[in-house]
């Protein structure tokens, strides 16, 4: 059974460590928050001047001068500081950030990524993402495996303008956990019911796998 | 002390100019100098290029020059919630200059600090790094950025002094700071202009060497984007 | 929240050794790290390299790890204080990089932010730029500075809680918030450990996440350099 | 009359102008504030991290954690801001401050400057010296017109380590105000009771004079 977005976001907050900054991209990234186990002390970081941020505020309590990197609102915990943008890419930039967490619309097996641009269709822009994934050392990828048509988005390299080269180190998907290593996708778990066989042909890039492959869990 | 207070967004915006470069600070509609946006729209300068993060909504923010098609070129990170900005972009009529956001950030604090060029690795290998000096440092690529010059600099700060002494509030903080004196002319509106010398000077942003213009604003809307909430239990 | 805080300066200085490179703060004596300085004296390190803009004078501040002859090196702006530093410069035992003093906090910036390298006009044409790359940017020359590398960096600050966040006071301010995070391991004493939550988000002039050790400092001596007063009419 | 170090003062008092932001060196340039007209507005920048600096403190009032460039005892004014040291470098590296006023060894004909090593004997450091000459467009120097022997310290070229090169534009010594023009010092004033003759004696660069030479106003 392939994952749902919230089941995706469930397995990438088991990658989220005691004493993390965490940076959470737009969309799956954001649920991941809501995962995280509740025994360990984590910090997220919004590019747009926010360390700490906590869960959206209560009705009527809402502040347009306190929004995330995706413009919603949302509160500000105790020990959360502000800041100016130059100051939080420096925390980007500075590789103080210990996990980045962001969408793709293609990962390659050198671990290349795009997720900004379909030339000629769509240009939202890159954001704060150019940055994040080239700076970070840590950065887990949430994406779907394949796009509406069946066709895979991990690939040996991707077609659409690149995010950032060589830097994606794990990648979570609907239905795999993979470890980009060498070149390849090294294949770590797969989503419970799914077969090792499905996710060999829902992946274009080259997958290593290696001995039994467990399921995910995603309790 | 040296003042800096004008009278009104009339007079903070005297020599604006068709063609000119403008930076402006903001996070989506989050801390938007909306004062002087209104004024850009009244005196329909045109053909101008706006260096701001993001382009404003359809019909608030940066989206009200581009309704009336004052903007020739955008300099941005992101531009995902405005239907016209893509429209006109994909239609030719925009210009539009796409750069990662820290890198963004960077150059208008480069510009306020006389540093004309810097390494980052943001872009590396991407159509940002086209044209581009590249180096390795630390075992990592990076592509040689520069400093924007930038005509005015409109920015919106929570309180302001006489002095041009700017604190900002919450994430409306944002690009605003980093804008400051990174233009020849800085005009910052603010939501309260308080006398001079209540303001802690530990606690000022921005000091006013940075600012040539501030004034009181007025009626600030402060739309919210994407209102996100949770029931009382 | 992370929490930063350790039980005291010996804690806060696990970790140390011969031969590393130091950051601390203070510009003179004002804002210096006291109490790191007296651990790093007690702890008797050799053979440090120390990025800090003065040097102390001679029986406080940096002067204590001249005097016993800890500092194998020193990159600082102005060392005219000190006749201990002055006598082993001369006579060979201290080695010395003289930069300008924006150039040293900028590279501090620099590292902090993970720009590894940056033009700055300052010190173009001078024994500065010798071996460095020069280019003209704006009709004028400068030349490419690189971002420190260090090991530890000593801060001061006035408050700080548990999750890192550091505010200082006045002019001891000076170098701090650069240096925070631009070593791999940064150690704030602050004179004041305040319950998390008890500082305004708003006034946090250093975020926690540039923080890696905090500990509330004890008996600042605060040494004035030059009284200077005027008599009351 | 040679001018004492007050009078020099006095005298580069008089190109501080209304709205200036000014950044006094060490020495006699610190004593300009005492000097400056009362009805005119100006703030002093002190590059350790204070805008809007005021006189020294009355006694007893004295914060070791309020200090200027020379570590002195001083007070802010209303209005002034403290700033850590790179914001305080932006405001000089990016030509914020208005004026930049300072002592020098040596000047040469071209406008290059020395005042920070002597090489065998004195190394103090440059401070912030180099950022401020390297980046200040308006940059005047005060200093004595020879040194001690009696040999000049207005030279063809410096013979010290540099500073800055071809930035001072104005210098007001003991004996005289000229400016740096076309690799030339040309005299404007004379202090009162020294002659042409004296200036032309005391100076071994290039002196253009042209036509009379008024004595200086240092009323």
């Amino acid at each position: 059974m392939s994952l749902s977005k919230e089941q995706i976001a469930k397995r990438i907050a088991k990658e989220v460590k005691d004493g993390y900054y965490v940076n959470l991209g737009i969309g799956i990234p954001t649920l991941v928050a809501n995962f995280v186990q509740n025994d360990i002390d984590v910090e997220f970081q919004s590019e747009n001047g926010v360390l700490g941020m906590g869960p959206f505020p209560f009705e009527g309590d809402e502040d347009p001068d306190l929004i995330n990197a995706g413009k919603q609102t949302i509160t500000a915990l105790p020990g959360a500081s502000f800041f100016d943008s130059a100051l939080s890419f420096s925390m980007i930039r500075g590789q103080h950030v210990d996990l980045t967490i962001l969408g793709a619309m293609e990962v390659s097996q050198n671990g290349d990524i795009a997720n900004w641009k379909i030339p000629g269709k769509m240009v939202k822009g890159m954001g704060g993402a150019m940055d994040l994934v080239a700076s970070a050392e840590n950065i887990i990828v949430a994406m779907m495996h394949t796009n509406r048509a069946g066709a895979s988005k991990l690939l040996k390299d991707c077609s659409l303008p690149l995010t950032g080269v060589n830097c994606v180190k794990k990648v979570v998907s609907n239905l795999a956990v993979m470890e980009i290593e060498n070149g390849s996708f090294k294949l770590l778990e797969r989503a419970p019911g799914v077969s090792v066989e499905d996710i060999k042909n829902a992946t274009e890039g080259n997958l290593i796998i290696e001995g039994d492959i467990p399921e995910m869990d995603i309790s | 002390m040296i003042n800096k207070t004008v009278a009104n967004v009339q007079v903070a915006c005297e020599g604006i100019q068709d063609s000119m470069t403008f930076m402006l600070g903001g996070f989506g509609l989050s801390g938007i100098p909306e004062n002087s946006i209104a004024e850009l729209v009244r005196r329909n300068v045109k053909n101008v290029t706006c260096i701001s993060n993001n382009a404003g909504v359809d019909d608030f923010g940066l989206g009200l020059l581009l309704q009336k098609k004052q903007i020739k070129k955008m300099i941005s990170s992101y531009v995902g919630e405005n239907a016209e900005f893509e429209r006109q972009m994909l239609s030719g009529e925009l210009e539009v200059e796409l750069i990662p956001q820290g890198t963004l950030a960077q150059r208008c604090q480069a510009a306020q600090s006389g540093i004309p060029a810097f390494y980052t690795p943001a872009g590396y290998g991407t159509e940002v790094a086209e044209g581009k000096e590249a180096r390795e440092y630390n075992g990592k690529m990076h592509i040689l950025e520069e400093a924007f010059k930038a005509d005015f600099g409109f920015i919106k700060a929570w309180k302001g002094d006489a002095a041009g002494n700017l604190i900002f509030k919450g994430t409306a903080r944002n690009f605003n700071p980093n804008m400051c004196g990174a233009a020849k002319i800085t005009v910052a509106e603010v939501e309260e202009l308080v006398p001079v010398g209540t303001l802690d000077p530990n606690q000022i942003h921005i000091p006013g060497i940075f600012v040539q213009r501030i004034f009181q604003g007025s009626t600030y809307e402060k739309r919210i984007e994407q209102l996100t909430v949770r029931k009382r239990s």
